[in-house]
């Protein structure tokens, strides 16, 4: 189990991989039961870019470790309380209403922190931030415009994407969390402060759901633990799928 | 008759057709049917492979696949797209699939049981994909050509990487090696089939040949696959279930044992092991997500209703 | 992978083993997702008879190929391959219907197949398969009341219930396959051949399809391969999830 | 008044209350509340534990998670019997946890985040749960009295288990007992607040005392709790996340820290991390199944009115 002792940057870069992994493999679930295919197309892009995302991430974690962990050993051979990912995105797919709020809320964070990021004094993350940013720009456009168009669209999608928003929100604390790990990246130029960030997402929010006629919910308790490792009972089953293989044929590869 | 012959030259002078031309209502039809049922395999196609997109064994495999999987979208979206520069409405020929009247390829109904079958697609299956594709990227229908060309390009990249799975495999443990060869045992005869019946049981190649919408026959292009992936899988260090597969020296042909046709017909005729499968899943995806496509609906409407009202306002 | 030179016995115990764990674990998926709470119960006691009756198998199908292979060796580090159940026990249990309708096709096999087994000359199956024959009893009893409720129910319940008859149908013709390896052990008096016993089957399906008012479907193209490891791809599911603590943790001790 | 002073008197005399004597609405209320709520909380917890059972990691342990499971299922169901005792209606005790009116134990809505958790809710969850109903057994309320006795005989069985399962953790690789410590300090003082809040912040305590529905405080069954779990632990070589928790030799018990009541009031209210999914689930279990328990109740119609009918004509 990972402790505040551990390096810092080791600890951050994990994070930010696992998030963008679990989100991917969460996104790759839909490929193929899209309601239209022109949706698969979108869900493989997204997922694509995150699993890019935590590939680039997780090689620079290996590396910064310097224990000769891979991206696969970091994917494939931690256990769930060993994963740093937030906790909004290991949440379920649900419908398609609640897959895309869930890509709404955190694509409309990620896109400014990794252009923040961008600017960091670590030149890795911030190639990589340059990249992921670009990215993160198609999901909250394409998140926004669904989230818009359920919300406005007929009573049943209205009642589904706002169910959906009431589902996720308690998730959404958590993303302008900062611990002491990444207080002192951020005080160095490594890390981005989530902090002034809030207010341009509190106004993403405001405008999308505004022109989604969709209620924003109040701001009650937040969820919170995924960068601690407590999790919630929804992440065992996706690793039990995903490392299924690496842990069936140990040593093997592929 | 005399345009039907105006046609036929066109044909013959190897003319592309294209939408706004004149074509027989027979030419239309069967491309039509064939362009479709192409597009359903694309997307009955993404079922199989998608089943192991959440296990694949590595973050640069599980790319790849899933990066492979939505091309295969992208395949059948463009395959629809061209379908309906002949008339054809996307939501009919859809309904067709669903409704069970409208036939995908049947490899399909074969179900994905371990990581090798995943190799053994873009191999095997995507290997015969190509070997019928090719020779359409010469169709008499310019869309069809057109759309065809690109598909292959993208399919023999999938196919590369297929190839590189079994390579993997066969190069790694033995128990690797053994799901590779085990792969091999059970599609092996089911891709056999998929360039169809036997020549002489087969009854739309004489038109479709005059047409030049195909350009070979079934087991003509049947042959060049054996030809061209025996050598393939010998280098991989596998062994084909077929104790009849030798190299004819005069023919300098692989020659090879009896198909089963019996099974080609059950499958066919939904007796495969997923044909239930795989319809109940195209269905649920469709009934499940009915209230999207309503909601993108109301949503368009309702967005040119408020711009058509502001059109009146400002014009007022 | 197990070919015909294995060891009859063992294959044939294996099988047993492997039918009994799939279903049981289907069923355990059930418990605490019910209809009523009585069925939670029933699921339980049905999941617990036959994760005990694979218990059971496995140990002895272990002790016979005396490579030293206990009942979780042989449960947990088999991949789906490997595995030698009947292909209806891996079908997804879908809804109540699905799965009781499924329980009925094999229990009103596996009753009076054990009921036969239980005079087998291998005293240790012998022992075993009288057991289970009480066991099995009882899944009929139950199965076949909630097929009659459910067909003469409501318009839906019998919709669902013909439904599942029609999507389960095509894989009770494996239920009475003998293989060469099934059948040398059938001429010594080992294992039962499960010939004779398709008129007794038959009748209690016309019996209970009867008074439940369903149809009952015709014998067309009958699925096959569990036991010669070709499954269906749920399989490979159920184990990711089964197996995924015995993968991720080698050699540890429960 | 007087009817009030009689059943005082027989309480006192430590004689049990049936179904059919008198007793005073208050009683009946506060019994009725009680029993419902300890019954949901059956139900409820069979979901965290029901999360493990397709992954338990032997074979043994996988039958007796089901079992215990089960029984759990078993525990609601002769609850819910003893409520109905008291002219309350399973169906309504059942809508009222639905809508979220009634209440079930708060321990419930925590996740199980790894194999050790199904050892701590046996060791722990369970043996609070013990704590709380041993006194029960002697519960002036003779259908409560009679099903907490059958409760507390396989509760303790699960203790059992569940402590045994730690013992295994604890004594296998670093890694399983890393998994135990980290499930310990995940669930330690969630547990310590199933005894509800502190005597001095507690509401129903004295009616209870007098009735006999209650026999000790929350803080005496609490320190109770604390004084034989504590050894336990130890014994494990588990280290308790409370930094306060020392032996007074004075008292001869176990000092411990303050309790977050704040988060207590906070789960109570909703906000615990699975208050939401455990709703849902319970919510999902009831929609999708409806049908199963409208065709029961048809089926049961038609075989009545059959018999019915059966009758007349032979009586005809």
């Amino acid at each position: 189990m990972a402790t505040m002792t551990d390096a810092p940057l080791f600890q951050y870069t994990l994070r930010l991989a696992d998030t963008a992994l679990i989100l991917g493999h969460r996104l790759s679930e839909w490929v193929g039961h899209s309601p239209v295919i022109e949706e698969d197309l979108a869900f493989g892009n997204m997922g694509l870019d995150l699993i890019g995302q935590a590939r680039a991430l997780y090689a620079y974690a290996g590396e910064v470790e310097g224990k000769g962990r891979d991206e696969d050993a970091l994917a494939y051979l931690r256990d769930a309380g060993d994963y740093r990912n937030l906790l909004l995105v290991e949440q379920p797919n649900g419908d398609f209403a609640n897959t895309m709020v869930r890509q709404f809320l955190y694509a409309a964070f990620a896109h400014p922190y990794f252009e923040a990021l961008a600017a960091s004094k670590d030149e890795t993350l911030a190639a990589i931030a340059a990249k992921a940013a670009k990215e993160m720009a198609y999901h909250v456009r394409h998140a926004a415009e669904w989230t818009i168009r359920l919300g406005d669209g007929t009573d049943e999608s209205h009642a589904r994407a706002q169910d959906a928003l009431e589902e996720l929100w308690p998730y959404t604390g958590e993303i302008f969390e900062v611990d002491p790990i990444e207080r002192a990246l951020i005080d160095i130029g490594v890390a981005v402060d989530p902090a002034p960030l809030r207010a341009l997402w509190n106004k993403t929010m405001d405008d999308v759901l505004g022109e989604a006629t969709l209620v924003r919910p109040r701001d009650g308790y937040m969820q919170s633990g995924g960068r601690a490792g407590r999790h919630s009972e929804h992440l065992g089953h996706i690793l039990s799928e995903l490392q299924f293989l690496q842990r069936a044929y140990p040593g093997a590869t592929w | 008759p005399e345009r039907e012959k105006r046609f036929q030259a066109r044909i013959d002078a190897e003319e592309r057709i294209e939408p706004n031309d004149w074509m027989p209502e027979q030419y239309r039809r069967t491309l039509i049917r064939q362009i479709s049922q192409h597009a359903h395999s694309e997307i009955v196609g993404m079922l199989p492979e998608g089943n192991w997109i959440t296990r694949a064994p590595s973050l640069k495999r599980k790319a790849a696949l899933l990066a492979k999987v939505q091309d295969e979208g992208g395949h059948g979206a463009y395959l629809y797209a061209a379908a309906e520069t002949l008339g054809a409405a996307r939501e009919d020929l859809e309904d067709e699939l669903l409704s069970g009247k409208a036939k995908y390829s049947s490899i399909f109904n074969y179900p994905t049981l371990s990581w090798a079958d995943i190799g053994i697609i873009g191999w095997l299956v995507d290997g015969a994909a190509i070997m019928n594709q090719i020779p359409l990227c010469r169709c008499s229908y310019g869309p069809y050509a057109r759309a065809m060309i690109r598909v292959c390009k993208e399919e023999s990249f999938h196919q590369r990487q297929g190839y590189e799975i079994m390579l993997a495999l066969c190069r790694g443990t033995p128990e690797q090696k053994a799901m590779a060869q085990e792969a091999l045992n059970r599609w092996w005869w089911p891709v056999l089939m998929m360039f169809g019946p036997s020549d002489k049981d087969s009854q739309h190649t004489e038109t479709a040949m005059r047409w030049k919408i195909k350009r070979f026959t079934n087991d003509e292009l049947r042959q060049k696959f054996i030809d061209a992936t025996v050598p393939q899988g010998h280098f991989l260090g596998l062994t084909f279930p077929d104790p009849a597969l030798t190299f004819n020296e005069t023919t300098q042909h692989w020659d090879f044992g009896e198909i089963d046709w019996t099974e080609f017909k059950r499958v066919i005729a939904g007796d495969g092991p997923c044909n239930r499968q795989r319809m109940k899943q195209m269905r649920a995806k469709h009934d499940n997500n009915a209230w999207v496509r309503a909601a993108a609906l109301a949503y368009a409407n309702k967005r040119q209703q408020r711009a058509e009202a502001a059109h009146r306002v400002a014009a007022e």
